[in-house]
């Protein structure tokens, strides 16, 4: 073969790519080879000129990938984090929330059967999810009673967040009195629980292994 | 359009006037039996006489067209058409015009010269002639959507919302506070009392009154019952609730002689059924 | 330097070339480099990358070009007449808005007066209107002259759409300039402006906040 010839043949394969290329780009949709075809002529080997151009497109920001029979530039996979955007939206904490984290809060270390039994309902696990989302609780260990549940505990975030120093500056029943929160008419054997504040206390366990993957996953939303 | 060696002109396939929604200027023997509707305005007009002069706008006669468009103007005034303003204000102008080209420059007149209006006017007609010039250019680039295409399938951003809770020690202390405040109240146990249930009180009221076909006071059957002052109430509803059922089944008849006064019950003769 | 150090290099100025053509290809509109610019990180040459970019797929079927201060893919001109999609005719504009949008785009800023000016007639409001409304013309801010008239100037979408870098690409602009056809005033030999396409001129005022809602208010269509 010539060199003329040689070049020849790269201007038409330069040319069907550049095709390819620009078709590929324009359309709203993943195109099939059949669908480019006719853009080329007869006899082109659109197939494998789609291979040529996946190569070309092999390892840069954008690739050229297979759907099906079809074909479409997609961003690379890697750098998907570049079309997405966190946006921060502030919200009320529900009041379930608000009610398992003041239960957590004071009882710590605490069952989710405690928090239960405290709030009179059964508590999501939707809910101990978000306020371990929100960074506010942890689970500590697990409780060295048969079915070991879990412990909840808060975490500095939430000292941070409520502008606390320590769990010791959570108000005690007379003060809780004081402000007004709880009213008079109390059962005079009624006690407010002083948060323990340790790593572990005496019944617990540290967690097991598995714990730090999914918390409870026999849990069901209840 | 065409002649100004732009490279842009090698992209046109359609004349500019493809562009235009408004009908073209009609061509020159029709102009007088047009109206000034299909114009743009009387510049307009003028550029479509100034262009049927057949040469460059530079080298137009000015006196002729002032001549041609004062010419028009009549002639649509004769046939009664309603003229815009600004199109008898250009007429009046351009006779100013034809007047300082016809009378020549008198030595100490401020007025402008009769050129250099003709100029002005030239100037203006140039400048339209390449506006519009230029926005058939303007539209004959290859343009977005038409020759050039964006991404056809954009990737849009994805946002995320991530929550951030909101809630003050205040909150949390009340959550806890009302929860502790309703959970004392279900610690006490309820107190127990003695109920008397119908069946039981149906039984001794069965039993006491017998065949007994005298009208006796309900409270003198329950004497010994009603000591205690804790059941006195249950004792009462009961037995009373009872006895309803029996008058109600034909087993007792009932009485009371004035309100809250005593009942009276005695056994039902069989022969009164 | 030592080839590792050459090969980190290399890498950085890859990645950072990938994440532009991510970026870019993503979008639909033009992007300005300042917007990108917070996804390489500080003292990044944007500019230079987005040059090295634009020689990477020059001669490609899809081809990276700048519109104003912002870049985007677009398919290659040349490929224009194989893509073209009749569907997409939409209505033509009218002759008064073509002439109003060339006058704008060519004198801008440019006053409604000065547009009148030059086309000898009054300009209709809804012919401003749908100029802004397509996205091409905007209002640019006052004139420091008696009644301050509203300027307007063209858009970034106005480059993007008729595929111009910048107003300096207008087809013509010398020789009009040459011939002294861009005055806004006579006599035409003494002032020879070029489009202005920056924020504001000497003699423009801003907008007034009132502006932002109802274009000229004040003026009906005549």
């Amino acid at each position: 073969m010539s060199p003329d010839e040689d070049d020849e043949i790269g201007d038409v394969l330069r040319r069907h790519l550049r095709i390819l290329e620009a078709l590929l780009f324009a359309s709203a949709e993943p195109l099939r080879a059949s669908d480019m075809a006719s853009y080329l002529g007869e006899g082109v080997d659109v197939a494998g000129l789609l291979l040529t151009l996946q190569t070309q497109y092999e390892g840069r920001g954008v690739n050229l990938v297979r759907r099906g029979d079809a074909w479409a530039f997609r961003t690379a996979e890697d750098l998907g984090f570049l079309l997405r955007r966190e946006e921060h939206e502030t919200r009320p904490l529900s009041r379930a929330a608000l009610e398992t984290l003041s239960i957590i809060a004071y009882h710590q270390p605490a069952t989710r059967a405690e928090i239960e039994e405290v709030r009179g309902v059964a508590t999501g696990k939707g809910t101990l999810d978000l306020l371990m989302e929100a960074g506010w609780v942890r689970m500590r260990g697990r409780r060295r009673t048969p079915g070991r549940p879990v412990t909840y505990g808060t975490t500095d975030a939430f000292l941070d967040h409520f502008g606390l120093e320590t769990l010791l500056d959570l108000p005690g029943l007379d003060e809780l009195k004081g402000a007004g929160l709880l009213s008079g008419r109390l059962p005079p054997d009624l006690q407010i629980p002083l948060p323990f504040d340790g790593s572990l206390r005496d019944d617990e366990d540290p967690l097991d292994p598995a714990d730090l993957g999914d918390p409870e996953p026999e849990d069901e939303e209840t | 359009m065409g002649h100004d060696g732009h490279p842009d002109c090698a992209l046109m396939t359609s004349p500019e006037s493809n562009w235009f929604d408004t009908p073209a200027p009609p061509p020159a023997d029709e102009v007088l039996h047009v109206d000034v509707g299909g114009y743009e305005g009387p510049l307009d007009l003028l550029l479509d006489l100034a262009r049927r002069q057949k040469v460059d706008l530079s080298g137009i006669s000015v006196l002729a067209l002032a001549e041609q468009y004062l010419a028009f103007i009549d002639t649509i005034r004769e046939r009664r058409i309603e003229v815009a303003a600004d199109y008898l204000v250009m007429a009046a102008w351009l006779a100013y015009l034809k007047s300082r080209l016809m009378v020549p420059q008198a030595p100490g007149d401020d007025e402008p010269s009769g050129e250099m209006l003709a100029a002005m006017l030239q100037f203006r007609l140039k400048r339209l002639e390449a506006m519009r010039q230029s926005a058939s250019r303007l539209m004959n680039r290859p343009r977005l959507g038409f020759q050039i295409y964006a991404r056809g399938a954009p990737e849009p951003m994805e946002i995320a919302r991530r929550s951030v809770w909101e809630a003050s020690l205040y909150d949390l202390l009340n959550a806890y506070s009302i929860q502790r405040e309703r959970g004392a109240s279900t610690d006490y146990a309820p107190r127990l009392r003695t109920v008397w249930s119908l069946q039981d009180a149906r039984d001794i009221l069965q039993r006491l009154i017998g065949e007994s076909r005298e009208w006796v006071a309900l409270d003198a059957y329950l004497i010994d019952y009603l000591a205690k002052p804790s059941e006195r109430a249950t004792v009462r509803a009961s037995t009373f609730a009872s006895s309803l059922e029996l008058v109600r089944q034909g087993q007792i008849d009932i009485r009371q002689t004035e309100t809250f006064g005593p009942l009276f019950m005695r056994r039902r003769r069989e022969d009164s059924r």
